[in-house]
C-alpha cells in the first residue's frame, strides 16, 4: 500500500496525542510524507483526546477520507469523534476486551488487545500507548527502528525505571504483532529517503516571522494560535528580540505598530476574536502607513464560535473591517509550507509598502503537523524604504510618489523627525481635513495596492490546462480540492484557481481563468459564502454557470465529500457545452 | 559642525496649537520644551506618543518623533516603541479620559510591568475635545453635557491609581506653574522605570474661565519631610481636602525595569551560547530530534 | 424667490451659529423648510465657524449648491471654509468695512457694513450677530416677528442689559436694512403655515429610540454622535430609563446587551473608531441572538480621519466586521426625519428577530438640523417575542423554528431559565462544537434575515417609472440625488433606487430595477467604492453599462456636482439605446 | 402549591461540567449552590454572567437565568442586566486573567461605580482554557508556557487592586474551604454596592498537582480584630509573606452605589413633575419654545 492512515483514541492519560507523534516523526524520519492532526474533547486534561496520522509515500494535501487503523483504547472516549474519524470500510480496529463496540462498526475488522493487562505486565500501565504503536508499526511496516528511537528519545528525560518499561512494552508490541501478522495484510510499502522535518503551520508562521527578520512579537494567547506566542517567546530572544504578552489584543496590535513605527520588524498572532478586536488599529496602521504583521488562525465562528476547530468565516473580517477606506494586505495560506511563505510574504509586503497585512490561516493548518523539506524554507526577505539624505531634506513622511510608498524615517534617525496620527494629514503628516487633502491621501494609500496587485499576483492553478468546470478556492479547502481533483485524472477537464493573495486580488487571471471555464463552482468553509461574496464583488462570475459549495466548518473537507461536489456538477457542465453546440 | 545646545524653541515643530486661548496645555506644551532642553535630549533620539484628545495634540507641536495615535492606546504603542527600541527617549502624554477612561487598562499593565517610559497625563477634570462630557476625573455631582443631573460616579485620583497599581514614580504638577512642572518632567523622564506625572492642566472652555485662578490658589509643594519611598504616606497625598492640591514626587520606589527583565531573559536565553542561526532552529523541527 | 441660503462666518464668540440658530427657527415657525448646517475649524472655542442655513418654501432635501447672502465677521475665518461655503454668483456679501475681501470674491455684491461699531453703539460688542440677522431678516422678508421673538427668549434668560442691548441691536438691523433695501432685490416669497419642528439627525434618532421604547442607553463619547448620548442623558430619567456613560464602546455594546438580555429595550450610539471596536460583541449579540442597537454616525475616515465632516465609508464594516459568519441588519437613514424612522425600524427588527442592528447615519444629517412635521414621527412600535407558558416547559430557548426566531424568555419570568452563551450551541443554549448542531444554527440564525427581508423590503424608489438611466445610492447621497433628479424633470427618464435596508438587502427588488435600466450608476461618497463592491457581491451589475461616480468625503455632494455626473452619462445612454435599435 | 425550600442542588442544571478532575473550580461552584440556597434566591430571579475562561464556564452549571459572554466582558454586561433590572440579582464571575487582564478596564469601572453586583474571580494565577500562559496574577519568575525564561512581570493581588479602586467590599475566599467560601459568597452577594471576592481556586492541570495541598497549608483566617473598615489596614492583606494566605472580609466601606444615584437622577430629572409624553417631548423641538 502506499498510504495508511492510524488513529489513536482514548481519555487524556491514556497517550494517544504521544503514539500519534511518534509514529509521525519515525515515519518523517525515513522520509515518509506524515500529516497529523489532533483533536479533544472541551475539557484541558483527563478528556478524550485523539491523534490521526496519515502516513504516505507520496505526498499529501490533505487529512484523508478515512481511517484505516483505529486504536481505542476506550470506545466511551470515542463517541465524541464519531464525527471527525471516519473508519474506512475495510478498517482494522484494536480495542481492550471486554469493551462493547459500537454497534454500527462492528462490520469492520475488530481485533481485541489487551492493552491494559500487557502495558501492566511491561512494568507500566501508562506504556499502552508504546504498547500499541509498536503493534501497529510492526503490523504495517512502519519504520521500526525509528519507532523505537523515538521512544528512547522520548522517555530517556524520565525516570530509568519509566524509560525501561515503556522500551520493554515497545518490544513486546513487536512481539504481539507476529501473532496477528497473518491476520492482517496491507502493509505499507515505501523507500527510505531523507528525513522530512515535521512542523505544525503555527510553527512554520512563526519560523517564517524569525525567518523574515521579525525582532519583536506582542500577543494575547487564543486557541489556536497560542503556539505562535509560545514559540516566540522561547526564541525571539536567542536572536536578540523580545516578546511581550499583552493584557489584550488592543494592546498587541498596539505595540506590534509601536515596534514596527521605531523601525524594527514586528508580528501579532490571533484568532478571530482577536482580530474582531484590532478592528480600530488596523486603520491605524492603514492611514499611518505602518508595516504591520498580523497572523489571524481562523476558528469556528461567529463569537466565541467552536474555537477548537475550523472554518473560513473570517474573511470578510480580514478584508473589511476597520470603519472608513482602510487598504490593506489579505494572504491566504494552504497547508503548514505556505504558512511559512505567506508569512515572510506578509513581512515584506508589509514592509515594502508600509501597510497592514493580515495572514489567514486556520486551526487545521495551523495545529497539525506535516513533513516540510527544509530546503523549500527559502525565500528573499526585502526591508523597508529608508529616505535618502536628500529625502531629509525638509522630509516629509508622507511624500506623493508614484507608487504611493514615500521612504519612512525611524526613530534615532537624525533629521527625520515627523509628528505621525491618526487623522487625515498631509505630506507632512500634519493633521488636515480639507477634501482635497483627504482625496489625495486616499489615492496614495490606495495606488500602493495596485502595485502590490502587480508585484505579488499570489495564486496556485492546477488541472487541466484546458478546463470545463473551473473550481475557485482558498486557503485549506485548496488541499482537499486538489486532492479530488487528482481522482478525476486528466480526461475530466478541470481546474483549480486558488489565490494565496486576497486582497489586493489577482482579479486579471483569476478573470481570465473565470473566463476559460465553461462553469465554476466556488467552494468554501463558510455558511454565509464570504468567498463567493466577496469574488462576486471583485470579478465578474457568469451568473448561470456559477454555482457555490459552501459549508459551516467544524468538520474537515474530504476529498470524497468535493469529489461528490464536483461530479454533480460535471454532467451540467458537459449538457451546457451541450447545448451551446446544438 | 558646532555643538550648540538645544533651546527649548529648538524643540518647537511648525505646526500651530489649536488649543483653545487660556487652555493648561499650551504651559504643559512649554514645560516639554524646557525639560527637553535642560536634558538637552537629541531630538531624533525622543519619541512622545499620545491617544487622541486636546491634550493628545501636543506631539504634534514637538518637533521630535511624535505619533498622535489612537484614543486610549498611548500606552501600548509606547510600549512597543521602547521594547523595539530601548536607546530612545519614550514619552506618552493625553488626556485623562485618554488613560483612564478608554485606556484605563493599558495603564494598570504599563505600570505593574514598569516598562521605562514617562506618562504624563493632562489632566482637566472633562473631555475637552468631544466638548465636555464627564471624565472618569470629574467629581461626583457635577454637571456636564452628559451628567445633566449631576455625575453620578465617584472621581479616580491618577496619582492613587498609578501609585496603587505599582508606577515606579509618581508625581503631580500644575501645569500654570511652569518651572515646578518642568523640574517634574525631568524627573519623570529620567527615571528607571515607569513614571507616571499627572500635570493639572485646567480646560477653560468647559470647566470655566476661573478654573487656573481657582486651582493656582490651591497648590501646594509637597513637604520637604515627605518619605516618597513610603506606599502608604504616598496615597496621603491622593485624598486630600479638597481645597488643597499638593504638586511634587509623591512616590518613588526601586525594582526591575520591563527593560532590565527583558535583558535578564536575553541572557538566559542564550546561557552563553551564541545566537542560534535559522538552520540551527529548523533543526529543531527534524523528527530525529 | 422660492428659497435662499444663508451664511455667517466667523471668530468664536462672534455668534455666527447663534444668528443661524434665530433665522432657522423663526422660519421654520412660520412653516418654512429649513436646512441648518454649522461648521468649525480644529479649535474647540474661539476658532472659527460657520452656520450655513437653507430656507425654502418648498421641501428641500440637501444643502443648497450656493450661498445666496454671506454675513462675515472676519475674512480670516472665511478661509478655512472656502471649499464648503461657495458663493452663488450673484450672491450678496455683508463684511466689515476694511476687512479686506478675497480677490476671487471681489465680483460678487459687496456690501461694507459696520457690524462692530454698530453693535457697540447697542451697547454690547456681542450683539453683532443679532444687527446682521436682523438686517438680513429685514432685507429679504423673512419673519421677522418670529426672529425677534427668538432674540428676545433666547437673551431673556440672560442679564437685562445684555437683553436689551440684543433687542436693540435687532431693531437697530431692521432700520439700517431700509437704506439697503433699494441696493438689494430678491426677497423671499412665501405663505406663513403651520410651524414645523426643527431637529438634528442625533436628536430624531434618541427620538425614535424613546418613541421605540428604548429605556437604556449606554454610550461612550464621540464626535459626531455625542449629542445622542446627551439628549438621552437629559430625558431617559424622566421616563423611567437611564443611561450609563461607559469607560469605552466595548463596555458601553456590553451593557447594551447586558440591558436587552434582561429584557429592555437598550441601545448605543457611536461613529466609526467606536463601531470597529465594537466588532466583537455585535458578533456575541448575533450568537446569543440578543436585541442590540447601535446607531453609527459616519465621519470622514479611516482611523480618527476627519472627525467632524462626512462620508460613508463605515459601510463595509457595519456589513462585514465580526469574524464569522456573523448575521445582522444595517440599516441606512438618508435625512432627519429617516433618522426617527430608521432608530424605530431599527428596535422593531431587533426586537422581533432578536439580532443587533446597525443604523447608519452620516454628520451631514446627524449634525444638520431639518425641519420636520411633527405629525410625520409616527411609526408603529413592535415587541419581542416571548414564550407561552406552553414554551416553558422544558423550555429551549434556541428552538428551531420556522423563521428562526425563538422565543425569549427575559430574566425574573418564572421557569424561563436558561444559560447562554457565545460558543455554539444547541436549542437549550449548552455549548457543543458538533458539526451537525453548528450547521443547523447557523441556518436558524440566517433563516432570520431571510423573513427580514421579506418583511422589511425597505427603499425608496423615485424619478421615472419607465427609467433609462438608474441610479442607486444610499443614505445622504439620495438628498443631493434626489435634488438633482429633479432638476432633470421627467423628459430625461432618470429613476434612483436608494435601499434604507442594507442587509438584508432588498435584491429582488434593486435587481428588478436594474434590469428595468438600460445603463446604471452607482453614487456614493467612498474612495473604494464600498457601496458599488458591496452591490456587486450581493446583484448583478451589468458589466458594461454600469458605471461609479465616488469619491472621498470631507466636502457634501451638491446637487450640481451630480447633475453634471448624471449628464456626463445620458448620452451614453441614449448612444446605447441607438445602438440597441440600431 | 407548596412551597419547599431551595435545597443546593435545585441550582444544579443538566449540564456537566468540563472541569479537570481536582479543578478547584468544582468546589466554588459547590459554595455557589449552597450560597444560593442560604439566601433562597429565586433562581428566575437571578442572573450569571461571566466572561471566558474555564472558571467562566460555572453559570452554564446553574440553572438560574446565565451568560457565559466574551472574554473579559462579564462586568460591563452584568452592569447593564442592573441598571436594567434593578430587582435582579447579579452575580459576575470568571477568572483571573478574564478579569485582570483584558477585562481589566471594566473592573476599574465597576468598583469605581459601585455598581450593586457580586464579582466572583476565581483565582489560578493562570490561563487555564488556553493551556497554561502567564496571567497577571502568576508570581514573577514562574515558567509558564508562554514565559519560557520566568515570567518578567509583578504580579497583580486582585484584592489590592478592588481596594484601591473603590470597591466597597472585598474579600478573599479559598475554593477548598466551602463552608468560608459559601460564607464570603453570601457576604458578597448581599452587599449593598460592588463586592469583590477573590476565590482562590487551583489549576492542577497547569500549576501542579499540589497546589491544592499547598494552598490549604496556607490558608489562615482573617483576625478577628482586623478592621474592615480601615483602607491601609486591609492593604496589609494584600502585601503578605507568600506562605501566608488570609481568607475572610478584607474590607468593606458603605457609599451610595450606582443605583441609589440612578434613582436620584430620576428623581431630580422630574423634580415632582409628572413623566413627561412623547408629544411633550416631541415639542421641545419646536421653534417656538
Ligand atoms: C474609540 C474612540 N472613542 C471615542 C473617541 C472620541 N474622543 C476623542 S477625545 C475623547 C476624550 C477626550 O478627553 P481627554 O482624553 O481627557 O482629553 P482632553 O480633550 O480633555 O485633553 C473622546 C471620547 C475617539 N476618538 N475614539
Ligand atoms: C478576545 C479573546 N481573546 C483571547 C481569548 C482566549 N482566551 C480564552 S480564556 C483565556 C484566559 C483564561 O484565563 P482565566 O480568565 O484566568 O480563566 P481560567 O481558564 O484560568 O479559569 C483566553 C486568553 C478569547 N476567548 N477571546
Ligand atoms: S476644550 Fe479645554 S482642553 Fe480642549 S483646548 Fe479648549 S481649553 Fe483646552
Ligand atoms: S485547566 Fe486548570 S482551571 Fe481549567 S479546568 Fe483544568 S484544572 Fe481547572
Ligand atoms: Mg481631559
Ligand atoms: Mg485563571
Amino acid at each position: 500500500m502506499n498510504e495508511l492512515t492510524f488513529a489513536f483514541v482514548g481519555a487524556g492519560g491514556d497517550g494517544s496525542v504521544a503514539a500519534g507523534d511518534i509514529i509521525a516523526s519515525a515515519c518523517a524520519s525515513q522520509g515518509l510524507h506524515v500529516m497529523k492532526t489532533e483533536a479533544y474533547g472541551p475539557q484541558i486534561r483527563g478528556g478524550e483526546a485523539s491523534a490521526v496520522v496519515r502516513v504516505s509515500a507520496t505526498p499529501v494535501f490533505a487529512q484523508s477520507d478515512s481511517v484505516d487503523v483505529l486504536v481505542v483504547f476506550h470506545w466511551a472516549d470515542f463517541a465524541r469523534f464519531q464525527n471527525e474519524i471516519v473508519l474506512a470500510e475495510n478498517a482494522i480496529v484494536l480495542c481492550e476486551p471486554g469493551d462493547a463496540v459500537p454497534p454500527e462498526l462492528m462490520n469492520r475488522r475488530i481485533f481485541e488487545i489487551a492493552f491494559n493487562d500487557i502495558a501492566k505486565e511491561c512494568g507500566s500501565p501508562a506504556s499502552k500507548n508504546v504498547f500499541a504503536l509498536a503493534l501497529v508499526a510492526t503490523l504495517f511496516h512502519l519504520p521500526l527502528d525509528a519507532a523505537r528511537a523515538a521512544v528512547a528519545r522520548r522517555f530517556g528525560r524520565k525516570k530509568a525505571v519509566v524509560a525501561e518499561a515503556n522500551l520493554k512494552a515497545f518490544d513486546r508490541g513487536v512481539a504481539e504483532a507476529e501473532a496477528l501478522s497473518s491476520k492482517i495484510d496491507g502493509t505499507l510499502t515505501y523507500v527510505s529517503s531523507t528525513p522530512y522535518l515535521l512542523m505544525s503551520g503555527n510553527e512554520a508562521s512563526a519560523f517564517g516571522a524569525l525567518h523574515a527578520g521579525c525582532r519583536f512579537f506582542a500577543g494575547y494567547p487564543i486557541t489556536p494560535s497560542s503556539e505562535i506566542l509560545h514559540f516566540l517567546n522561547e526564541w525571539l530572544p536567542k536572536v536578540g528580540g523580545s516578546t511581550l504578552q499583552t493584557e489584550d489584543e488592543l494592546a498587541a496590535i498596539g505595540a506590534v505598530i509601536g515596534g514596527s513605527f521605531a523601525g524594527v520588524k514586528s508580528m501579532t498572532a490571533t484568532s478571530g476574536p482577536g482580530l474582531s478586536l484590532m478592528a480600530e488599529m488596523v486603520g491605524l496602521a492603514s492611514i499611518a502607513e505602518i508595516p504591520a504583521v498580523i497572523v489571524n488562525v481562523q476558528r469556528g465562528g461567529p463569537s466565541t464560535g467552536i474555537p477548537t476547530k475550523s472554518e473560513q468565516s473570517d474573511l470578510l473580517h480580514a478584508l473589511f473591517a476597520s470603519h472608513g477606506d482602510t487598504p490593506r494586505v489579505v494572504i491566504a495560506c494552504s497547508d503548514v509550507e505556505e504558512s511559512f511563505h505567506a508569512t515572510v510574504d506578509a513581512f515584506n509586503i508589509a514592509e515594502e509598502f508600509q501597510v497592514p497585512v493580515i495572514v489567514l490561516s486556520d486551526q487545521s493548518i495551523a495545529q497539525s503537523r506535516s513533513t516540510i523539506n527544509a530546503s523549500s524554507l527559502k525565500h528573499q526577505v526585502l526591508d523597508r524604504l529608508l529616505p535618502t539624505p536628500d529625502d531629509l531634506v525638509e522630509y516629509r513622511r508622507y511624500r506623493h510618489t508614484e507608487d504611493g510608498v514615500s521612504p519612512m524615517a525611524f526613530p534615532s534617525m537624525p533629521d527625520g523627525m515627523y509628528q505621525t496620527n491618526g487623522l487625515e494629514h498631509d505630506e507632512q503628516g500634519r493633521p488636515n481635513a480639507s477634501f482635497v487633502v483627504h482625496q489625495k491621501m486616499n489615492d496614495k494609500r490606495y495606488r500602493k495596492l495596485e502595485t502590490i496587485a502587480t508585484r505579488y499576483p499570489l495564486f496556485q492553478r492546477f488541472g487541466s490546462a484546458t478546463p470545463r468546470l473551473g473550481v475557485i478556492c482558498w486557503g485549506s479547502t485548496t488541499g482537499p480540492v486538489r486532492e479530488a481533483i487528482e481522482r478525476f485524472g486528466q480526461q475530466e477537464q478541470i481546474a483549480v484557481f486558488a489565490p494565496q493573495m486576497l486582497a489586493p486580488l489577482p482579479s486579471r487571471d483569476l478573470q481570465s481563468f473565470i473566463d476559460e471555464c465553461d462553469a465554476i463552482v466556488v467552494i468554501e468553509m463558510s455558511h454565509s459564502a464570504q468567498f463567493h461574496q466577496y469574488l462576486r464583488s471583485q470579478v465578474d462570475l457568469p451568473r448561470q454557470s456559477t454555482s457555490v459549495y459552501c459549508r459551516s466548518g467544524g468538520k474537515a473537507f474530504t476529498a470524497t465529500e468535493i469529489t461528490e461536489e464536483l461530479q454533480r456538477r460535471l454532467p451540467a457542465v458537459v449538457s451546457e457545452i451541450e447545448e451551446a453546440f446544438s | 559642525m558646532t555643538c550648540t545646545p538645544y533651546a527649548p524653541l529648538d524643540y518647537k515643530s511648525d505646526l500651530k496649537p489649536v488649543w483653545c486661548p487660556g487652555c493648561g496645555d499650551f504651559a504643559v506644551l512649554n514645560s516639554v520644551y524646557r525639560a527637553l532642553a535642560e536634558l538637552q535630549y537629541e531630538p531624533h533620539e525622543t519619541v512622545l506618543i499620545s491617544g487622541i484628545g486636546c491634550s493628545s495634540r501636543l506631539p504634534g507641536y514637538v518637533d521630535t518623533y511624535g505619533f498622535n495615535s489612537l484614543h486610549g492606546r498611548a500606552l501600548p504603542i509606547a510600549t512597543g516603541v521602547k521594547m523595539a527600541a530601548p536607546a530612545l527617549h519614550v514619552i506618552a502624554v493625553g488626556g485623562d479620559g485618554d488613560g483612564l477612561a478608554i485606556g484605563g487598562n493599558h495603564f494598570i499593565h504599563a505600570a505593574r510591568r514598569n516598562v521605562d517610559i514617562a506618562y504624563v497625563m493632562m489632566d482637566n477634570e472633562i473631555y475637552g475635545l468631544t466638548k465636555g462630557q464627564a471624565a472618569p476625573t470629574t467629581p461626583i455631582g457635577d454637571r456636564t453635557k452628559s451628567t445633566t443631573y449631576g455625575n453620578p460616579e465617584e472621581s479616580i485620583d491618577p496619582c492613587a491609581f498609578a501609585i496603587s497599581l505599582g508606577a515606579t514614580w509618581v508625581g503631580r504638577a500644575f501645569s500654570g506653574d511652569v518651572k515646578g512642572t518642568t523640574e517634574l518632567l525631568k524627573n519623570a523622564m529620567t527615571h528607571h522605570g515607569f513614571a507616571f506625572l499627572n500635570v493639572i492642566s485646567p480646560c477653560v472652555t468647559w470647566r470655566g474661565d476661573d478654573q487656573t485662578k481657582e486651582l493656582r490658589a490651591k497648590v501646594r509643594p509637597i513637604p520637604e519631610d515627605h518619605e516618597r519611598g513610603n506606599h502608604e504616606a504616598a496615597l496621603r497625598f491622593t485624598r486630600e481636602d479638597p481645597s488643597i492640591v499638593t504638586v511634587g514626587v509623591l512616590y518613588e520606589h526601586a525594582r526591575p525595569s520591563l527593560l532590565d527583565e527583558v535583558e535578564q531573559i536575553r541572557l538566559k536565553a542564550l546561557s552563553d551560547a551564541p545566537p542560534p542561526s535559522l538552520e540551527a532552529i529548523l533543526q529543531t523541527f527534524s523528527p530525529a530530534v
